[in-house]
């Protein structure tokens, strides 16, 4: 328990203090940025795939779902912003945990189909719905999120409200893997008969865990519409579901620390491979098989092992020091 | 021009859209039942049919039926290929990582078909000429009656493999148990491999047979795979005529909603889906069966 | 406490269960065997709510519980074990036994995460508990290990521990003593009868004819989806059908 | 001693600094959706804006500065393009930028160059990127509103009024159909009507099933490849007579190669560059028309485009910024504001401190698709 407290805090040390000294400025900022609030989602999407083990390739909707109550309330009805935000995240809990009840009824490939089904379902109307969202040349105009006069509108300052609720949210996903909830939770993953007969609720627990991670998307979307202050729908496509599901996977699915270092890639990986050109594409796609090939446990998995091996060979000296 | 008649040219065209659809999806669960992989890479068979019939015709002069069968054939290779260095590989494989492994191969084949051909979008000619054909009052092309008799074709094609040929009843053992088919001494990896020659070529034959409908470039198969998908996923996934109904049944849904709400038409036949999906979970044709413990 | 009434269950064309009735009484251990195929496991999974049967009715100390979900049927008191032991192999021996103790914890998610205070206090309570009851089975030296890594005799023992930890008033377990040496299916048959005198009563599937003869107080005989005799261990071991019926298979 | 080793440390920076500057190049910034959806319009520009930054380097570059080009690709994405012009600003330094392609995209960028203070010169036609003017931001694409201004004159002139109109489900059909709608009072235009596509679909005969139903007299159809195309041949197939118009969306050869025989007889709104060698020789564009054309058509082995016409127009506007004197974003700003009479590929512009988007409805010419080529209807 401590242990795992100790670590939480040295990577938040890392990430608030560390990276901003290294990096001031510039736009590896932005792009860090990015990768907060795509560990955000990544994190809301693991509790559902990783831990339960349901499969979501609809996440993107309660992301764009989350930007776009944002920006409709605070720019064409004036609401305030922090209001805005947590009222889109429990309206859209809300709404997943509606729906949840009978997608989640469904299995394996089918719940696959239904989650896309339903993505694409909120990305038509958030196409079509011009005169609410502005269609698909977007919604401009979205105020900053402030506190009294201090705004948030530099790309520091993102990092720092970003990043502070990506940890936060972070910190709760650990909590909660360690807890009756998240046992309950891999139980079903492993075998959901065997969890329903010690007495596991799996429909309602898998719902609730679907509207949590319907809500941390909400979040994540609502800051990202308050950071970039503009959305349009093509964010919220089928492919950023895809790509969540990558970043998840790649990570190491069930590993909080795993989605972000999943998340951390998928979002660096276009800047590096850049410089390529109009081949970054066959690049990206060799790497991604590539990746699952030979790591078909993640990243996590990736590192643990290294870290082991390096703990072992400087244990085995210590050792002979002693 | 009354009611019936457009209601007759809306089921019409959404059939033709369907049938594609249905070849699609059959490729997903030849793949799926062999397999057990839900190959998000099938959208790319199609369009590299498509543009590889386009390469041959166009760019080699090739006659079309000979542009046509060389796009299939080096689209099965490219299927071989794709199984024999992405799928192979990996030895312990879970659903995710297959996901994901597909789907690094789809961005990969569009990638090299976006460098091999470009970006434009390209066309091939019809097969036998753009004179409309009229039929209880509504229009089709004589491409269309092409698609559908290729589509027919084929069904009865793959039905019989599954059912008349030693390498045919061999898949449908491993799609029903693998472990046990390989302990009866068939050779799984190569029935594996067979099923994406399978798929592939069938993918590749309807990426060309509507290009000249339909156009083609180096991103069709991100929407056609989706759609194959659906209607695979409507059929239960299964490799027969269940998968091939799902087509044509999502291509009228849609044909429908285009027709009554076109900005809407794609939620319109989602919503269908979904429900669809809450009231037989099972997939619209599979009897009901308890799970297993 | 439990009582059976004329369950029928049909998959397809071929009717699994016809017409079993049958009555447990409380604190006895009873014992449901008969050849392969004669409906054992479609009967205790319907028992426990895992297959919907086609007809009839099964009373829980009086009360109609037939159709309910398993998770609510172990709410009431009713557990079960799996023949191929249904272990949570990601997590760790003390973990699964923690699982177990589910319902006996009620935190819920907002609680969780932001670890209260009485969510500590709780955790703490069903660690200690855990611990205790892998002790009761005599495997709490593995609580730390890995549930996957866990020999299979080792393994029945945890999910009998898991199940324990519901604090349930009947269990039925499948095919307890299935792949155990002789050791271990006599120092089961122990554990058995310890938990039967902690008050739960006893429900098993079981081939061990010894374990069935040696541990139980009533047994029940099927055979091809149908009752064929209820009675002690004595009375069915003179019955002339039941003899019939397993020398037949042989 | 300390002082004097300050003022020399002092003057040697300074030194150094406008030794640096003058031969350092003035670096421009690009952003163009060369993949993703909107490629058609990204690959022609970033050719394009390539093509002639090289003619100005190889010709000694402006004053004897030197242009460098930093091209991003945008993947037709908001988010990355919000991103990249962060990139080019922060990291790059540049001192102006051209693009993105599309108007959900310059939408996206705006705040960013509003408060960055960098100058902006889109080559995305949607009207609401210049109205109301922001000062930093600029385009070179005419507004939609010209091209559905020259197609209600044309039908107004064949006595129709009642139309029907089929746009594409992205930010160019939704431009194109809030553009018709607004249009449509001011020329007696009933839609009777208006119905959309998919950017991806493949068959368009239900929607104009309905329309062959509807009282329509011609058709307006408003999207880029190959939906058009589809929508041409399904038209023809459906056996509908009705005149069909489409947008400048797809005024490149590329279109009559993908629709076709069904091409024939479709009128559309262009730029003039596809019809350069018909204008006359008083034509204030022909010279630049002409030019741009060759010089594609050498580098590329295809025939430049109304699309890559915009990057083409954009780089000369700073061309002309630069050479007046400007190498700051300030100045920059400034004299592209001052520009007038500029002759380039999309028009003749002529900005001011009300006008951002600097062209007319001239801009624009109606051309009628015949015998597989395109025709100047006046």
């Amino acid at each position: 328990m401590q242990r795992e407290l100790l670590k939480f805090a040295l990577f938040a040390a890392l990430v608030l203090v560390v990276a901003p000294l290294y990096f001031q400025g510039g736009y590896i900022l932005n792009v860090l940025v990015f990768v907060g609030i795509n560990t955000m989602l990544a994190i809301g999407l693991n509790l559902l795939l990783g831990f339960a083990g349901q499969i979501s390739l609809g996440q993107a909707a309660f992301y764009g779902l989350g930007a776009y109550v944002s920006a409709i309330l605070t720019t064409t009805h004036g609401f305030n912003p922090w209001l805005a935000m947590i009222f889109a995240a429990l309206a859209i809990g809300a709404l997943a945990f509606v729906i949840g009840f009978p997608i989640l009824k469904l299995k394996g490939h089918y719940l696959a189909m239904a989650t896309l089904g339903f993505g694409i379902i909120v990305y038509i109307v958030i196409n079509e719905y011009v005169d609410l969202t502005g269609g698909p040349s977007g919604f401009p105009g979205i105020p900053n999120l402030s506190i009294g006069s201090f705004s948030f509108d530099s790309d520091m300052k993102n990092y720092y409200l970003i990043w502070g609720a990506t940890l936060g949210v972070m910190l709760l996903a650990i909590n909660l893997a360690r807890s009756r909830i998240g046992r309950a939770l891999r139980a079903i993953h492993d075998s959901e008969v065997a969890a329903q007969v010690l007495g596991i609720n799996a429909r309602l627990l898998k719902v609730q865990i679907f509207a949590c991670s319907a809500m941390i998307s909400s979040l994540a979307g609502s800051l990202y519409a308050h950071y970039i202050t503009f959305v349009s729908p093509s964010t919220f496509g089928f492919h950023f579901s895809v790509e969540l599901l990558t970043m998840v996977v790649i990570g190491g699915l069930g590993s909080i620390y795993g989605s972000f270092l999943g998340a951390t890639l998928i979002t660096l990986l276009p800047e590096i491979l850049r410089t390529f050109h109009d081949y970054d594409i066959i690049f990206y796609g060799a790497l991604l098989m590539i990746m699952t090939i030979f790591l078909p446990g993640g990243l996590i998995q990736g590192g643990t092992l290294a870290w082991n091996f390096l703990r072992k060979s400087w244990g085995g000296k210590g050792g002979a020091d002693a | 021009m009354n009611l019936t008649d457009q209601l007759t040219q809306y089921i019409l065209s959404g059939l033709s859209t369907g049938a594609i659809y249905a070849l699609i999806g059959l490729g997903f669960a030849i793949i799926y039942n062999s397999t057990g992989i839900i190959n998000f890479a099938q959208g790319e068979f199609v369009m590299f049919g498509g543009m590889l019939g386009v390469y041959f015709f166009h760019k080699q002069g090739l006659a079309l039926p000979i542009a046509f069968l060389l796009a299939v054939v080096v689209t099965a290779l490219c299927g071989v290929i794709f199984e024999r260095f992405a799928i192979r590989p990996l030895r312990r494989p879970t659903p995710m990582n297959m996901v994901i492994i597909t789907i690094g191969g789809s961005i990969f084949l569009r990638g090299v078909a976006m460098i091999a051909w470009g970006k434009d979008t390209h066309v091939l000619p019809t097969f036998s000429g753009d004179e409309p054909i009229s039929f209880a009052g509504a229009t089709l092309l004589p491409q269309h009656l092409w698609i559908f008799a290729i589509t027919i074709l084929l069904i009865i094609g793959t039905k019989l493999f599954f059912s008349h040929t030693i390498s045919g009843k061999a898949m449908s053992a491993c799609a029903v148990n693998r472990r046990a088919a390989g302990l009866v001494g068939i050779d799984v990896r190569r029935m594996i491999m067979f099923s994406f020659i399978l798929s592939s070529a069938i993918g590749a034959m309807a990426g060309i047979i509507i290009a000249p409908l339909t156009m083609t470039s180096y991103d069709v198969g991100v929407m056609l795979g989706l759609k194959g998908f659906c209607a695979a996923i409507i059929g239960g996934m299964s490799s027969g005529l269940p998968t091939v109904i799902g087509g044509l049944l999502l291509g009228v849904l849609e044909s429908l909603g285009a027709g009554f709400s076109s900005g809407y038409k794609d939620a319109v036949a989602f919503v269908i889906l979904l429900l669809i999906l809450f009231f037989r979970p099972q997939g619209l044709f599979s009897r009901g069966s308890s799970e297993r413990v | 406490m439990l009582e059976v009434k004329e369950i029928t269950c049909v998959f397809g064309g071929l009717v699994a269960l016809d017409k079993v009735s049958f009555t447990i009484r409380p604190g006895e251990i009873t014992g449901v065997i008969g050849p392969n195929g004669a409906g054992k496991t479609t009967l205790f999974n319907i028992v426990s709510g895992i297959y919907s049967r086609t007809a009839g009715q099964v009373l829980f100390s009086g009360r109609d519980i037939s159709g309910l979900p398993p998770d609510q049927l172990a709410r009431l008191g009713l557990v079960r074990t799996f023949q191929n032991i249904e272990l949570f192999g990601q997590m760790t021996v003390l973990e699964n036994v923690m699982v177990g103790l589910h319902t006996k914890s009620h935190c819920g998610i907002l609680a969780c995460a932001l670890k209260l205070p009485w969510h500590l206090a709780e955790e703490r309570r069903i660690r200690a508990r855990a611990l205790e009851l892998l002790d009761y089975v005599g495997i709490a030296d593995l609580a730390d290990d890995s549930a996957a890594s866990l020999p299979f005799g080792k393994g029945r023992l945890l999910e009998i521990a898991r199940a324990l930890a519901l604090e349930p008033q009947i269990m039925l377990m499948d095919e307890p003593a299935a792949g155990l040496n002789s050791r271990e299916t006599w120092e089961l048959g122990d554990l058995i009868r310890k938990i039967r005198s902690s008050g739960v009563t006893v429900v098993l599937v079981e081939h061990d004819m010894e374990l069935v003869m040696d541990v139980c107080d009533a047994i029940v005989v099927l055979n091809l989806g149908q009752k064929l005799a209820e009675g002690t261990p004595r009375q069915i071991q003179d019955n002339s059908a039941v003899i019939a019926a397993y020398l037949g298979e042989g | 001693m300390k002082r004097t080793a300050q003022l020399l440390t002092f003057f040697a920076v300074m030194l150094l600094t406008v030794v640096a500057f003058a031969a350092e190049p003035l670096k421009i910034g690009a952003l163009f959706s060369v993949t993703g959806p909107p490629s058609f319009l990204g690959e022609p520009e970033r050719n394009t804006a390539q093509m002639v930054v090289d003619e100005i380097n190889k010709s000694g570059g402006i004053k004897g500065r030197k242009l460098e080009l930093v091209i991003y690709d945008t993947a037709g994405d908001a988010t990355k393009s919000v991103q990249l012009a962060n990139k080019l600003i922060k990291d790059d330094n540049v001192v102006a930028i051209i693009g993105p392609s599309t108007t959900g995209e310059t939408m996206a960028v705006i705040p960013v160059v509003e408060k960055e203070k960098v100058p902006l010169i889109s080559c995305a036609a949607g009207s609401k990127i210049t109205d109301p003017v922001k000062p930093w931001v600029f385009k070179t694409a005419q507004n939609d509103g010209l091209a559905v201004a020259k197609i209600f004159e044309n039908l107004q002139k064949n006595k129709i009024n009642k139309v029907a109109i089929l746009t594409v489900s992205d930010g160019f059909g939704a431009s194109g159909r809030e553009q018709l709608k607004i249009h449509a009072a001011s020329y007696g235009m009933s839609l009777v009507v208006d119905d959309t596509y998919g950017p991806k679909d493949t068959d368009m005969t239900a929607q104009l099933t309905k329309i062959r139903g509807s009282e329509a007299q011609a058709i307006i159809c408003w999207g880029t490849n190959p939906g058009p195309a589809v929508i041409a041949k399904n038209v023809k197939q459906l056996g509908i007579k009705l005149p069909l118009y489409m947008s400048h969306g797809v005024s490149s050869k590329k279109f009559i190669e993908l629709a076709g025989d069904a091409a024939e007889g479709i009128i559309l709104p262009s730029g003039k560059v596809i019809v350069a060698d018909q204008l006359p020789a008083s034509d204030p564009q022909k010279n630049s028309l002409i030019g741009y054309v060759q010089s594609y058509q050498r580098l590329y082995g295809v025939e430049g485009d109304h699309f890559g016409g915009h990057a083409w127009d954009a780089i000369n506007l700073l061309r002309r910024a630069i050479e007046a004197g400007a190498t700051t974003r300030e100045t920059i700003r400034e004299q592209i504001e001052k520009s007038s009479n500029f002759a380039g590929i999309g028009g003749v512009f002529t900005f001011s401190a009300q006008d951002h988007a600097g062209l007319t409805k001239d801009a624009f010419v109606l051309v009628r698709i015949k015998g597989g080529d395109w025709q100047a209807l006046e």
